[in-house]
């Protein structure tokens, strides 16, 4: 019973951490306008709640470089189980046009495990809400922890 | 014969013991003689409480009577100070003491006619407490002292030790303020109450550093203006009512005249002094220089509560006056601002003496409001103050000897290096902020007796909150640490553990009895003056107003408490992560990587709004409020 | 290209750059542009009402240039950026980042110079980072 | 003694890019700001030597997704410079339509963030819903929502239809109501004012000496608008850059909500008198020489210095956008502001960290 | 103060704003740029794409007949669209699905000559 | 004795589910408000129910223990109030309760949690004296601090203590952490100091903070019951509107500080007790 309501409730109740690797703002903005009337992801129970700790589901833009791929990998550390990663835009996903730079590492999977991939430049929200649905899967299965 | 001998133990025994102090000069002998009288009093305490009420004549001693003996010590004591005055080059040390050695020598010479044979000693429910307080609380102190001070003398490396003396006034101390809550005469409870004073200046200069003196001096004189008052206030007395037994004064009190109230006025304006109320909070700031247990014991526990115990016990011969109300504001308005000021302040020991300072203000709201309840929640007050604050102010002295440092931000995190300190200190606040300890008993009393009142509940909600806000504060900052490993009591000398272990224990089962307390101790001493304020049944208090469930409550905190540690248990077994960095955070704990590729270090402490509740932003006009109150006060009864 | 070209060298860059301060023109940028392996130009844009002004100055690599941010503390920005890209060294910054404002250590190899890699940056090790603690 | 230092970014909500601030404060007042960069830094200008100066335009569009077209033009306006193009009229009007577009949607969307940052949440949400129509008028029109690659050199990738422009005429009459409706809450709500009245002071001397450029420049009552250099097809529509005095938050907020009513008239304009023909020139050869070239962006300035070689590969491309100039200033306007002021004085010049960095 | 309460009982009168994808889904604009299609028939492996491609992403091997595009480097530019001269490239209205692995796309052409029927293959 | 533990049990096991319903509700309206659809309105038990079912991961073990502090605390004031006991009583138990959570924000050194507690005691501080006089209100127009009394009262407390309740109104904004007063923490952390008060609690001691919020809501709406406790449907009408008004000033006004908050509320809700007051001293 227990078990079936918080599996059920993980996929009620996906937060989000958003975080601007290096885009260009493009992906930024469209993720943000999700949050907005229009697409109102809230409707999911999605909230965007700015703080790793809080956060099921990390939202990663832009290609990662030198400097943010430490920070990528602290905020990915401090998220609790069970968790995913969403790339979003060519950036976060290959490095997009920028891969070649000089102080470009690469896409998300560089550095972190990355659940869903994103496509786009920028993606657009409805592909945005897609990938989060998508990423919920992963949420539903992971184990529950030995003791609640 | 039984109250004889305990009352004696109770007052002649110390100064006999401090003198063993003085002249046995090994450390062993010393520590042997404290703990024996501790027991001592601790054991005539107990002992005289299935006894009180009682009174009791001074006879004579050795042959003289002691009135005399009393007078003589009394000049000696005086010029003693006088001596002081001229040491540290006072001017208003020697007027005042002046002043008192010619008021002295006017009662005595030519004023008293006769001296009364009967009632120099009366012990009552209240007195009892008093009693209890100082010997109980007292005592442990001094245990907790003998460690202490070899620390602090080790610490300060000092090549010749200056134990003796120490211990000699502290245990002398224990003696006056039992002879003092116990005096009924007034004119051995100014002796005392000068004893007291004396004590207090030399303890503060203990350490003989500059800063110790010129605070020690100045605590001198601003007592000795409480002295002063106190001796013209006895004057005055004597001329309105021809005699200075305490309890004829207030059980035949006039206060319609003039002089009577104008003299308990001066009574009153003594006992503010006494309890650092604004404007004279200056000198117990100061007094934080002494060694901590000097502060757990005179500064905190006992010799300030000599001012509000005046107070509480003359609450009745003022009943329904201006004066009455007077001290009501007075005591509100001081407990509001040593509130703000404790908010603003960073240094440990100084929160504790602002809190001291805010609480015994509650404590002379309550005498001055004057019903029931009220002086109630007065009394327990100074009951559950007493213990707690001991409690904190050892914690701290043992805390800064770890630590070398006083401030509440160096003591961040100080869990993880002393957790069962910690732990009792965090103890010792909650105890003070929180239901169902007694401290919040009292502090609900008192609430509900004045909200009939709404300028006095206007200012103590005002003042409650403020005190909320630098307790939690400061619970949670000894708490603050990154750690998470296992629980592991630090090393302590036993006699340590023994005093903070007493008192914190102590303090959690006299909340516990609360409802007892009032039964057993305060309804006698409230009958008769006053009606009764409450039911107290199956550990509920409760009246027609209100209910305060202290034994169903407590039930529940401690379960609530045994529940949350079990999580604490569980969370051991949880992943620790740093604290939440922006995601820069560094693997050395509390850095992260800044500008210029600099690790830095995040912290948070300097949030004391000293923009507000800063000294420099108050005290001025805190004296100024004070200062205006007390006229309206004196000048209220003329 | 739009507006005045002046050439300056590092002694005269400090006084034309404040000249155009006391004449009352905004400081817009400075570009650096890699000439050959040796030497680095440096366009000092200013803009008043609208019309561009242009400081160049022409340096070899190895030598420190003056830096304008006395004079003008929004060039420390710049600057730093040079710094950090050209391998080149401004003395004198207001607030000077030492080669860290956008580069990590991995990639701290002057990557806009594209004719020559500055032998001192090839193989410095990465520099401890200095530890700042709460400044007593 | 004691203090307090706060690692304010590079990942925190109120800041959807990535930068830091060292921020050292007491009580709850900020003694000290010290910004840390190179989180979003890419190194795209280097690109440059990877990609001809055709596909370049792919890239400055991606210096910053805002106001992508406004690099777009900029970075081409250059070429066609160094390369003696002559942009055929029409384009030059579309190019103004998409641009004043983009400000709109960028000038929205920094309200809507503005409104954020004092916590505003339903004010944020009504400025963003807003800006949606606008991202519609994008997509329809050129195909992609943000990003919307239409420029080329010597001209513009599509053209608008009859059909389209009497679509967005009505779309923008829409949406001019929709801000207008908004207007009486943001500038003149009690909440707002007090939030924002007297924040990140800065006056018009300290403001051209820190070379601040854009909203921030023209808050502090200097009027200045690089659309006055009449690139474009600016010379020829009837624009006057929008000015406030006072040089605090609530001033560059209001020239902000100003110059989004300002642009819908300047596209209504552009529409009304849009000439007919073609769209785009054809350019054959390569580049040769250097230029500075500047447009006006939603935060101000854009200058782009290239240089060219006759190579397909630039010499050398050098942006320096509006928020790069305008750090200085900002960092001047934080100490001695509160902390919870800092995320209003922060967006107050509209940061874009990804343009500033590249 | 209380500025926008207007509005905001405006909105909680008035139909709400929210798109209810994906339960409704909008159609798509006509000149939307969205997933990259090449049309096997018509592709001459004329390699002109890859040459322009801003993001190159795409490459083409002539001698092997293969043409193969990064979708997760696209920019969904269209720029490769504009210069196919067969004009075998094309964008779908839709945008690309979100996946959880990488992919690729590719296809096999007849290396040199135009065959009838190249197949296209997508592989993860 | 039966009466009794049906109370505590409605308190303890109702108290929340209404809490949690409620903060639906409140999502909802609040999209609505922004012209959304919103969350379902079974959403806040789904936030608890995954947190609570996600990793546990404390910065230090003293967030667990302050965080069940504050559920037991909170639960405790709710309770006591299905009882009847003392409203004085109540407050100071649910102060408690509010203590717990700074003291765990306290715990963590992050400087977001830190000044997030601090801004929380300041948000104590400036609440805190407005419901003591609420609570004095009451008592002296129905002569106890006992909510028994309160209901046996023969007339509606508004018509008494108008300006009470709009005090009570204040209170109870920062209680719910509703603009302008969402100074420490707020639902979405889009403030500068992230979350505040609660960065550093996360998964199931997230889900209890969570929970005892919901009995605080529970616990403030049965104050604003109080002034309409002669007939249920007055009594509904009233927390309906209250609520509907707390919202609707969330979400037409901007976050204030915190020095506007202690100033304003202080200058105000002081002085509306004082006339309500006085005039209850008067009358
Ligand atoms: S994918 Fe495109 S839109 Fe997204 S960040 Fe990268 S360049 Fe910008
Ligand atoms: S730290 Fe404490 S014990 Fe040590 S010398 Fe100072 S006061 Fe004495
Ligand atoms: S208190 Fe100290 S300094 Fe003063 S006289 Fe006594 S011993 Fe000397
Ligand atoms: S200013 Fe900002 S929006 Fe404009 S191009 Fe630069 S980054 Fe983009
Ligand atoms: S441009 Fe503005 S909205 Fe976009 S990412 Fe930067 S700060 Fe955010
Ligand atoms: S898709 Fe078009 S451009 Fe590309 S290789 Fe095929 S025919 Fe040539
Ligand atoms: S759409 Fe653009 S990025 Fe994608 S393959 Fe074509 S040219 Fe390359
Ligand atoms: S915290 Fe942010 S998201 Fe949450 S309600 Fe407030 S403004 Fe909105």
């Amino acid at each position: 019973m227990l078990k079936n309501l918080i599996q059920k409730s993980r996929i009620k109740s996906p937060w989000l951490l958003h975080y601007d690797c290096s885009s260009c703002n493009g992906c930024d903005i469209e993720v943000l306008a999700c949050l907005t009337p229009v697409y109102d992801i809230e409707r999911f129970g999605i909230i965007n709640v700015g703080n790793p700790k809080h956060a099921d589901i990390l939202l990663v833009t832009g290609t990662v470089n030198q400097r943010n791929k430490k920070v990528l990998v602290n905020l990915f550390d401090q998220m609790p189980h069970p968790k995913a990663v969403i790339a979003i835009g060519s950036c976060a996903l290959s490095g997009g046009i920028f891969r070649e730079a000089y102080n470009v590492v690469g896409g998300v999977d560089k550095v972190i495990p990355v659940d869903v991939y994103v496509p786009g430049c920028p993606a657009k929200p409805e592909a945005i809400i897609d990938g989060v649905v998508l990423g919920l899967e992963k949420l539903k299965t992971a184990s529950l922890p030995a003791r609640l | 014969m039984m109250t004889n001998t305990l009352t004696s133990t109770l007052v002649l025994l110390p100064f006999l013991a401090a003198g063993c102090c003085y002249v046995l000069r090994s450390n062993r002998v010393r520590s042997l003689v404290v703990l024996v009288t501790g027991f001592l009093l601790i054991i005539s305490a107990v002992g005289l409480i299935p006894l009180t009420p009682f009174t009791l004549s001074a006879g004579n001693l050795l042959g003289v009577r002691v009135h005399d003996l009393v007078m003589v010590a009394d000049f000696l004591l005086l010029f003693l100070i006088l001596y002081f005055g001229f040491k540290h080059r006072s001017l208003v040390v020697k007027i005042l003491s002046l002043l008192q050695i010619l008021l002295v020598a006017y009662l005595e010479f030519f004023l008293i006619k006769e001296v009364p044979a009967t009632g120099t000693i009366y012990c009552d429910s209240l007195a009892l407490i008093m009693v209890l307080i100082v010997s109980v609380v007292g005592s442990i102190i001094c245990f907790q002292a003998i460690p202490y001070m070899r620390n602090h003398e080790a610490h300060l490396r000092l090549d010749k030790s200056r134990q003796h003396r120490f211990f000699l006034v502290m245990i002398l101390f224990l003696g006056a303020m039992n002879g003092l809550v116990l005096s009924n005469d007034l004119l051995f409870f100014y002796f005392f109450f000068e004893v007291t004073t004396l004590c207090s200046f030399l303890l503060i200069a203990h350490d003989h550093t500059a800063t110790a003196i010129q605070n020690a001096v100045r605590a001198l004189w601003m007592n000795s203006l409480g002295g002063a008052a106190f001796i013209v206030g006895l004057t005055g007395l004597y001329y309105q009512s021809g005699h200075l037994d305490l309890q004829l004064i207030i059980i035949n009190a006039s206060p319609g005249a003039r002089v009577f109230l104008l003299s308990l006025a001066l009574l009153c304006l003594a006992a503010f002094t006494k309890s650092a109320q604004f404007p004279f909070q200056s000198w117990l700031l100061g007094a934080m220089v002494a060694p901590t247990p000097v502060s757990a014991l005179l500064h905190s526990s006992t010799m300030v509560k000599v001012g509000v115990y005046l107070v509480l016990r003359l609450a009745p011969a003022i009943h329904g006056t201006f004066l009455s109300q007077c001290v009501a504001i007075f005591g509100a308005f001081t407990f509001l601002a040593a509130a703000a000021l404790a908010v603003g302040q960073s240094n440990g020991k100084k929160v504790l003496a602002y809190s001291t300072i805010s609480n015994l203000g509650l404590i002379f709201a309550c005498a001055g409001l004057n019903t029931p309840q009220s002086v109630t929640a007065g009394i327990l007050l100074i009951v559950f103050h007493a213990f707690i604050k001991a409690l904190l102010f050892l914690c701290v002295g043992t805390i800064e000897q770890h630590i070398a440092s006083r401030d509440i931000e160096d003591m961040r995190g100080v869990y993880a290096t002393m957790p069962l300190t910690a732990l009792i200190t965090v103890m010792g606040v909650i105890m003070m902020i929180m239901p169902p300890f007694g401290v919040l008993l009292s502090k609900w009393m008192a609430m509900e007796a004045a909200a009939r009142s709404f300028y006095l509940i206007l200012i103590i909600t005002l003042g409650s909150a403020l005190t909320v806000m630098y307790w939690a504060r400061w619970a949670g900052t000894l708490m603050s640490d990154p750690f998470a490993g296992r629980f592991k009591p630090e090393r302590q000398p036993l006699l340590t553990w023994g005093a903070l272990g007493a008192l914190s224990a102590g303090a959690a089962v006299l909340s516990l009895a609360a409802p007892w307390i009032y039964t057993r101790m305060i309804a006698p001493a409230m009958s008769g003056t006053y009606l009764l304020p409450y039911r107290a049944s199956g550990g509920i208090l409760e009246n027609a107003a209100g209910v305060f469930a202290v034994l169903p409550l407590s039930v529940v905190a401690a379960v609530g408490f045994i529940l949350s540690i079990w999580a604490v248990k569980r969370a051991a077994g949880a992943r620790i992560v740093a604290p939440y960095l922006s995601g820069i955070q560094v693997t050395e704990p509390g850095m992260f990587k800044g500008p210029m590729n600099r690790l830095v270090k995040a912290e948070a402490k300097n949030y004391y709004l000293s923009s507000i509740f800063g000294e420099h932003k108050l005290t001025a006009w805190v004296n100024l409020g004070a200062g205006v109150l007390l006229i309206l006060m004196l000048g209220g009864t003329l | 290209m739009q507006g005045d070209i002046i050439a300056v060298g590092p002694e005269t860059l400090v006084r034309e750059a404040a000249q155009a301060k006391v004449d009352g023109y905004r400081l817009v940028t400075l570009s650096c542009v890699e000439l050959d392996a040796e030497t680095v130009d440096i366009l000092y844009h200013f803009d008043k009402d609208l019309t561009l002004k242009h400081l160049r100055l022409t340096v070899p690599k190895g030598t420190p240039v003056p830096s304008i941010s006395a004079v003008h503390w929004a060039a420390f920005l710049a600057e730093n950026e040079i710094q950090d890209l050209f391998g080149l060294h401004f003395t004198g910054l207001a607030v000077d980042y030492e080669g860290t404002l956008y580069l990590e250590d991995e990639v701290r190899r002057t990557p806009f110079c594209r004719y020559s890699i500055r032998q001192s940056d090839k193989n410095t090790p990465a520099p401890d980072a200095r530890q700042e603690m709460g400044e007593n | 003694m004691f203090k307090t230092v706060i690692p304010f970014g590079p990942q925190h909500p109120v800041l959807p890019e990535p930068i830091h601030l060292k921020l050292t404060v007491e009580d709850e007042r900020i003694t000290e700001a010290i910004p840390s960069l190179g989180f979003v830094h890419r190194g795209l200008e280097r690109l440059a030597d990877l990609r001809d100066f055709h596909q370049m335009i792919q890239v400055v569009e991606r210096v910053c997704g805002i106001c992508s077209m406004i690099h777009a033009v900029c970075y081409c306006q250059g070429i066609e410079e160094l390369m003696a193009v002559e942009v055929p009229p029409r384009a030059k009007f579309l190019r103004v339509i998409w641009s004043e577009l983009h400000r709109i949607h960028s000038h929205l969307l920094w309200l809507g963030l503005f409104a954020d940052s004092f916590g505003f949440e339903s004010l944020f949400m009504q400025f963003w819903r807003i800006r949606e129509k606008i991202m519609d008028i994008n997509e329809a029109t050129t195909g992609n929502r943000v990003i919307i690659s239409v420029n080329v050199v010597g001209g513009v990738r599509r053209d608008l239809s009859h059909a389209q422009i009497k679509w967005v005429l009505s779309e923008l009459q829409m949406i001019e109501q929709d801000i207008k409706r908004l207007e009486n809450t943001m500038l003149s709500d009690y909440t707002i004012k007090k939030r924002t009245v007297g924040k990140g002071l800065l006056t018009a001397p300290q403001a051209s000496e820190l070379g601040a450029v854009g909203p921030t420049l023209r808050g502090s009552g200097v009027a200045q608008d690089i659309r006055q250099t009449g690139y474009a097809a600016y010379g020829e529509l009837d624009f006057e850059p929008v000015v406030e005095t006072d040089g605090d938050c609530y001033a560059r907020c209001k020239v902000r909500f100003r110059e989004t009513l300002a642009s819908i008239d300047l596209i209504l304009q552009a529409i009304a008198n849009l000439p007919a023909g073609e769209t785009r020139q054809k350019v054959k050869g390569r580049p040769e020489g250097e230029t500075v070239t500047r447009v006006e962006q939603p935060r101000g300035e854009l200058l782009y210095y290239i240089k060219a070689n006759g190579n397909k590969n630039l010499e050398r491309l050098r942006i320096r956008t509006p928020t790069f100039a305008n750090i200085p200033a900002l960092l001047t306007m934080l100490p001695g502001m509160w902390l919870s002021d800092v995320p209003v004085i922060v967006l107050s010049i509209d940061p874009c960290i990804s343009c500033t960095e590249r | 103060m209380f500025k926008m309460t207007p509005n905001v009982l405006r909105n909680l009168i008035s139909k709400k704003a929210t798109r209810r994808y994906p339960r409704q889904v909008r159609p798509p604009y006509e000149s939307v740029r969205g997933e990259l299609r090449n049309d096997s028939t018509q592709c001459n492996l004329c390699g002109a794409c890859a040459l322009k491609c801003p993001s190159q992403c795409i490459t083409v091997d002539k001698t092997a007949g293969t043409w193969t595009c990064d979708p997760f480097a696209c920019v969904y530019c269209g720029v490769c669209v504009d210069t196919c001269p067969a004009q075998s490239l094309t964008q779908k209205r839709e945008y690309r699905p979100p996946a959880v692995e990488r992919q690729t796309i590719f296809m096999q052409g007849e290396p040199r000559k135009k065959t009838k029927t190249p197949e296209a293959v997508e592989s993860g | 004795m039966i009466l009794t533990t049906v109370y505590v049990l409605t308190g303890f096991v109702i108290g929340p589910l209404l809490g949690g319903l409620i903060s639906g509700l409140d999502r909802i309206l609040t999209a609505r408000l922004q012209s959304r659809i919103g969350p379902p309105i079974l959403q806040p038990f789904y936030d608890a129910a995954k947190l609570l079912g996600k990793e546990k991961t404390v910065v230090n073990v003293w967030q667990a223990f302050c965080a069940f502090g504050y559920l037991a605390a909170t639960s405790m004031a709710v309770v006591l109030f299905f009882l009847r006991s003392d409203l004085l009583l109540i407050l100071f138990i649910q102060a408690v309760g509010a203590v717990f959570l700074v003291v765990g924000a306290l715990a963590s050194t992050s400087p977001f949690s830190q000044v997030g507690a601090h801004r929380e005691l300041l948000q104590i501080l400036s609440y805190e004296p407005l419901l003591v006089l609420v609570v004095v209100g009451i008592y002296l127009e129905t002569g106890s601090f006992k909510i028994g009394s309160v209901l046996t009262h023969p007339e509606p407390l508004l018509l008494k203590l108008p300006f009470l309740f709009v005090v009570l109104g204040y209170a109870l904004t920062i209680k719910l952490r509703k603009s302008p007063f969402d100074l420490s923490t707020s639902h979405h952390a889009h403030q500068e100091l992230v979350k505040g008060l609660l960065t550093d609690y996360s998964g199931p001691y997230l889900a209890l903070t969570e929970i005892g919020h919901w009995y605080e809501i529970m616990l403030l709406l049965g104050l604003c019951a109080l002034f309409w406790a002669t007939h249920w449907v007055g009594m509904t009408i009233l927390i309906v509107v209250t609520y509907f008004m707390e919202v609707l000033i969330d979400n037409v006004s901007a976050r204030m500080n915190w020095r506007w908050m202690l100033g304003y509320v202080w200058a105000m809700g002081l002085t509306l007790s004082l006339v309500n007051l006085i005039w209850l001293y008067t009358a």
